[in-house]
């Protein structure tokens, strides 16, 4: 009892999650200033960004409700820790696997986005009303490939458990190799997701101010930062669980595994946002359903296909 | 039509303007009558191809107000078209049918000098901030800015500078 | 709880967050304030992140004489900001009102209308000179924490 | 406007404080969706009064104020202003001062250009382009200071030529500058080619076709991008381009990508005649001693500067300081066209738009007040009138306030 709780609370549960995504985002910023040959921040920089923000004034918009102006943010940090649980860090099983954990997943990390959308539809401001509108659009254009995406290589598996997946590709290495066009789409749409340029039309700094997160400060400001990171420490250890799930028998040795491939996933996206422009919010919708929804069928029918042909 | 024919040609239609050119592609004028001009900037724009609008210079002249149009044409040659407008009636019909791009000099002259431009579009103050004080026009000559309080955004000349 | 104060204060210390705003300058101060941002000089390795909206941001980074158009916005931007705040006036125009302050539209440097708390003169302001006075400004965050601002 | 269709609109208010502006500017834009219907531009938050203050100065004291009139083009001012006195001075200018003009007129031009560059890729998301930009601008800002004395208000200008001397071995460093920034710059110039992202953000947005160029009289990059070849050095040619023949860059896309084509390909160019003015710069006095008292008289002067035709008016009376000083920036002419530019398009437009044109608000400190009406409906010219009064009435502006006597 005692074990999972300091399962759940410490090792690869919360405590880890948070330290784990301040590393993320550091080497993030770091990397990208680095590219454009800056000299970039220092390690403590995202500690020191949520402390300060923790000790500021909170300012709540005359006409927002407060309740919820209090409550999304957390509401939205709660929802990426519960979905950390479910994908396997230490080992190759996660703290709580049960099948169907990566639909619950999935729809765990769509809660961000709302809280995100009612946070700037709820502070009535002209600027935070446009990012709150644009971040739904931007929700409709990423959101189906995404899903196809994650859900072929589980079909190709047998199982909706994450763990399980990669129970079975540990056990075929080989058919990983058929889900790359599905890890290519999952990339760039988990990469405007997370609202990261070229993508990121719903809080354009130089057009729209701030997006939807215009009203907030203080701690709230704080708490939807911690979701931007953590929900792009989760992220990046789903595409890791089902995309690349190389693991050997040793625990150790697969944690040290897990953090290479988050990281290597990091670089990748960081790669994405220092070499391209932000793309308007019509021209992603036409990005996502003329290219890659098209993409992801066609991986998802492969993967049935063989699903059937082979007898798996 | 470069500059000499500039000048035949307004000197020929316009005695009184007294065309003259002091170098290579400017033409200066002189002062006119608000009727007289009007004509003479149709005349410009229209025959002579004067279809950009570049500017127009405010002067104060004692106790009118001079107001100079720049145009020029494709040759880039610049013609100095110029009314005189008595302080007392500063009234001038706008241009901007004529030349768009000096419509924002005359809301200028509004501001500025007082001068009544009729005909331009309806808008807020400008280019002086909105808590400017009305009926003073810091670009005359009798406006001082030492009288000018700044905190308070008032115009005091002391009591024997208006007696005088 | 003693450490957590001082907790805040090293993060006030080490991230403070700028919104520049231009109150009526010829924007060769502006100019400047950006250049600091950019590879030869990045202040983002103090930290200093430039943001959009005076919600999000600490420090003011204000260039300009206050001209009589932009006075009561530059107030209505400065009430936004959250506590605690910090302005900075950069540029000689910003400090005194500088070769404009006979001009008739111009109400003179920044403190006629919101409490400044570091001057930055120079015209055209230097980034080196921007960067000493970030320094020296994160050095007056402990006073202030020290006298529990 | 039926009442319905007028609620459903937002209108943004973007600036005076805005992170894309890097200057205060304010624009109220009706949006229709994403659409922008209707732009209203208010500037003058920079109107400081400088023609105001500029009488009450003698004339060395004016140079410093037009010095300051904009920090980016403030050796366009200058010279623009110098050439203005000489005339009426009839003051023989040596060919040396000429030639150093023309050096610090050109590396001012790169410096502008590398600016604005680095604003446009900042205004549509591109910050490593924003970054790579003004990493190579400071190497022309290093030479100024060497040149100048600073930055950015280098002061080389003063009645008569220069106050500052070229030596060999600053030369010599002006070459090597330049061929370090040529094939960066041949590095952005294919990148703004192939570059996908960008392409798509700067194609097909903020036209002006060439009759609008004409109607509103734009100039600068703005008119050459339309096609027309609007170029001072060329048309009027002045100082050292009376001896150093500059070949016109145009280009036909009419709109924000043809911009970025054209002000690339004018850093190339001057590139090229900063060369050429360092091989033939002549030896001999570097300026002549300038009268106190200006004769009567008065004179128009024209410059190109980075963003377009500076023109500068000065009139004196035979005193020590000017009867009236009159400045038209490059910016204020493209305002003009500016809401027309912006109706039609996103708002994620709007920015990239504004900057398209280079906007320069301290040169201008005007504002521009044209509601572009964007819904084409017949209505009379009364209609039009009370619909605007109603309109700003509703925000507080009594427009009544303005006496215009109605004919």
């Amino acid at each position: 009892m005692l074990l999972s709780i300091f399962k759940v609370l410490v090792f690869p549960g919360l405590l880890f999650l948070g330290t784990y995504s301040f590393l993320l985002e550091f080497i993030d910023r770091k990397v990208y200033a680095r590219m454009q040959n800056r000299k970039g921040p220092p390690w403590y920089q995202p500690m020191a960004d949520m402390l300060k923000l923790i000790g500021k004034k909170v300012i709540v918009p005359r006409n927002a409700q407060k309740f919820v102006f209090a409550a999304l943010p957390t509401v939205s940090l709660a929802a990426v820790c519960a979905a950390f649980l479910c994908i396997p860090v230490f080992g190759s099983t996660a703290i709580t696997a049960y099948s169907g954990d990566l639909v619950a997943v999935l729809y765990l990390l769509t809660i961000p986005t709302l809280c995100h959308f009612l946070a700037g539809y709820n502070s009535h401001e002209v600027y935070s009303t446009i990012g709150a509108f644009r971040t739904l659009t931007q929700m409709f254009a990423y959101e189906v490939p995404l899903f196809l995406a994650f859900l072929s290589p589980a079909i190709l598996a047998g199982s909706w458990s994450i763990s399980g997946i990669a129970a079975f590709y540990m056990a075929h290495p080989l058919y990983t190799l058929i889900n790359i066009p599905a890890f290519l789409v999952s990339l760039l749409a988990s990469q405007s997701k997370l609202e990261r340029s070229p993508f990121d039309a719903p809080e354009a700094e130089t057009e729209i101010v701030g997006g939807a997160l215009v009203e907030y400060s203080g701690r709230y400001l704080a708490f939807f930062r911690a979701t931007a990171i953590t929900e792009l420490t989760a992220m990046a250890s789903v595409l890791a669980a089902l995309f690349l799930p190389f693991f050997t028998g040793s625990v150790w040795l697969d944690f040290a595994l897990y953090l290479v491939k988050t990281f290597s996933i990091v670089l990748v996206m960081v790669l994405l946002r220092a070499t391209m422009a932000r793309i308007r919010i019509d021209q992603t919708l036409k990005f996502f359903w003329s290219i890659l929804t098209p993409i992801a069928m066609a991986q998802m029918i492969l993967n049935l296909l063989l699903r059937g042909g082979l007898g798996l | 039509m470069n500059t000499e024919e500039t000048i035949l040609a307004l000197n020929k239609h316009f005695p009184a303007l007294e065309a003259v050119s002091n170098r290579p592609l400017r033409v200066f004028t002189a002062f006119a009558e608000p009727k007289a001009f009007e004509e003479t900037l149709r005349y410009a724009n229209l025959t002579l191809g004067y279809h950009k609008g570049k500017h127009i210079i405010g002067t104060d002249e004692g106790e009118n107000i001079g107001l100079s149009y720049i145009i020029s044409n494709d040759e880039d040659v610049l013609l100095v078209l110029r009314e005189r407008v008595p302080k007392s009636a500063p009234h001038v019909h706008s241009m901007g049918e004529l030349y768009p791009s000096l419509m924002l000099h005359e809301r200028e002259m509004v501001d500025l000098f007082g001068v009544q431009v009729s005909g331009l579009p309806e808008g807020p103050r400008y280019p002086l901030p909105d808590c400017w004080p009305d009926g003073e026009y810091p670009m005359r000559k009798e406006w001082n800015p030492a009288y000018f309080n700044k905190q308070t955004v008032t115009y005091e000349p002391p009591k024997q500078e208006d007696a005088k | 709880m003693g450490l957590f104060d001082k907790a805040i204060a090293w993060g006030e210390k080490n991230s403070p967050w700028i919104i520049h705003f231009n109150a009526g300058a010829c924007n060769g101060c502006d100019i400047e304030v950006v250049d600091a941002l950019t590879p030869q000089y990045d202040l983002e390795r103090l930290g200093i992140l430039q943001q959009g909206s005076p919600k999000h941001a600490d420090v003011l980074v204000c260039t300009g004489a206050v001209t009589l158009q932009t006075r009561d916005r530059l107030k209505q931007i400065y009430d936004q900001m959250s506590t605690p705040k910090f302005v900075i006036a950069v540029g000689t125009c910003a400090c005194t009102g500088g070769i404009f302050d006979s001009c008739y539209c111009v109400t003179g440097g920044i403190d006629t209308v919101v409490p400044v708390d570091a001057y930055i003169p120079g015209c055209a302001v230097r980034p080196e000179a921007i960067i000493d006075a970030v320094g020296k400004l994160l050095a007056t965050f402990d006073q202030k924490e020290a006298k529990g601002k | 406007m039926s009442d319905y269709r007028e609620k459903n609109k937002v209108v943004v208010q973007i600036g005076p404080q805005h992170p894309s502006l890097k200057e205060p500017g304010s624009f109220k834009i009706t949006l229709d969706g994403e659409k922008v219907e209707r732009a209203v531009i208010e500037i003058g938050y920079n109107h400081r009064g400088i023609e105001k203050a500029c009488e009450s100065r003698n004339y060395i004291q004016a140079l410093y104020i037009i010095e300051r009139v904009c920090g980016i083009c403030s050796h366009a001012h200058t010279s623009c202003f110098c050439q203005a006195f000489e005339e009426i001075a009839g003051l023989e200018v040596p060919r040396r001062a000429h030639y150093i003009r023309g050096i610090v007129g050109e590396l001012e031009r790169l410096h502008s250009h590398l600016l604005w560059l680095g604003v446009a890729s900042h205004e549509i998301g591109f910050d490593t382009l924003f970054m790579y930009t003004w990493r190579d601008r400071e190497l022309v800002l290093d030479l100024l200071a060497r040149i100048g004395g600073n930055r950015v208000n280098y002061g080389v200008n003063t009645y008569g030529g220069v106050r500052r001397d070229l030596e060999p071995e600053l030369m010599q460093d002006i070459l090597t500058v330049c061929d370090l920034l040529e094939e960066k710059l041949k590095y952005y110039a294919d990148l703004a080619l192939t570059e996908t992202t960008l392409i798509a953000r700067l194609r097909g947005i903020g036209t002006l076709l060439p009759e609008d160029v004409r109607k509103y009289s734009a100039v600068g990059p703005v008119a050459r991008a339309a096609g027309i070849m609007d170029d001072v050095r060329i048309t009027e040619p002045y100082g050292v381009f009376r001896e150093i023949a500059v070949n016109g860059i145009t280009d036909d896309h009419c709109d924000v990508y043809g911009r970025t084509l054209v002000r690339v390909k004018e850093m190339l160019e001057a590139i090229r005649l900063i060369r050429i003015m360092v091989k033939e710069i002549p030896d001999g006095p570097i300026s002549v001693r300038p009268p106190r008292k200006l004769p009567v008289g008065e004179s128009l002067s024209r410059v190109e500067a980075p963003r377009g035709e500076d023109i500068h008016y000065i009139r004196s009376n035979g005193g020590e300081s000017p009867d009236r000083v009159r400045v038209r920036a490059p910016s204020e002419a493209n305002w003009h066209g500016m809401s027309h530019m912006l109706e039609g398009f996103q708002l994620a437009d709007v920015p990239i738009i504004i900057a398209a044109i280079d906007p320069c608000y301290s040169c201008t400190d005007r504002a521009i007040h044209l509601i572009g009406d964007g819904i084409n409906q017949l209505t009379d010219w009364a209609q039009i009138r009370a619909l605007s009064i109603e309109q700003y009435k509703a925000r507080g502006i009594d427009p009544g306030s303005i006496k215009i006597r109605e004919f």
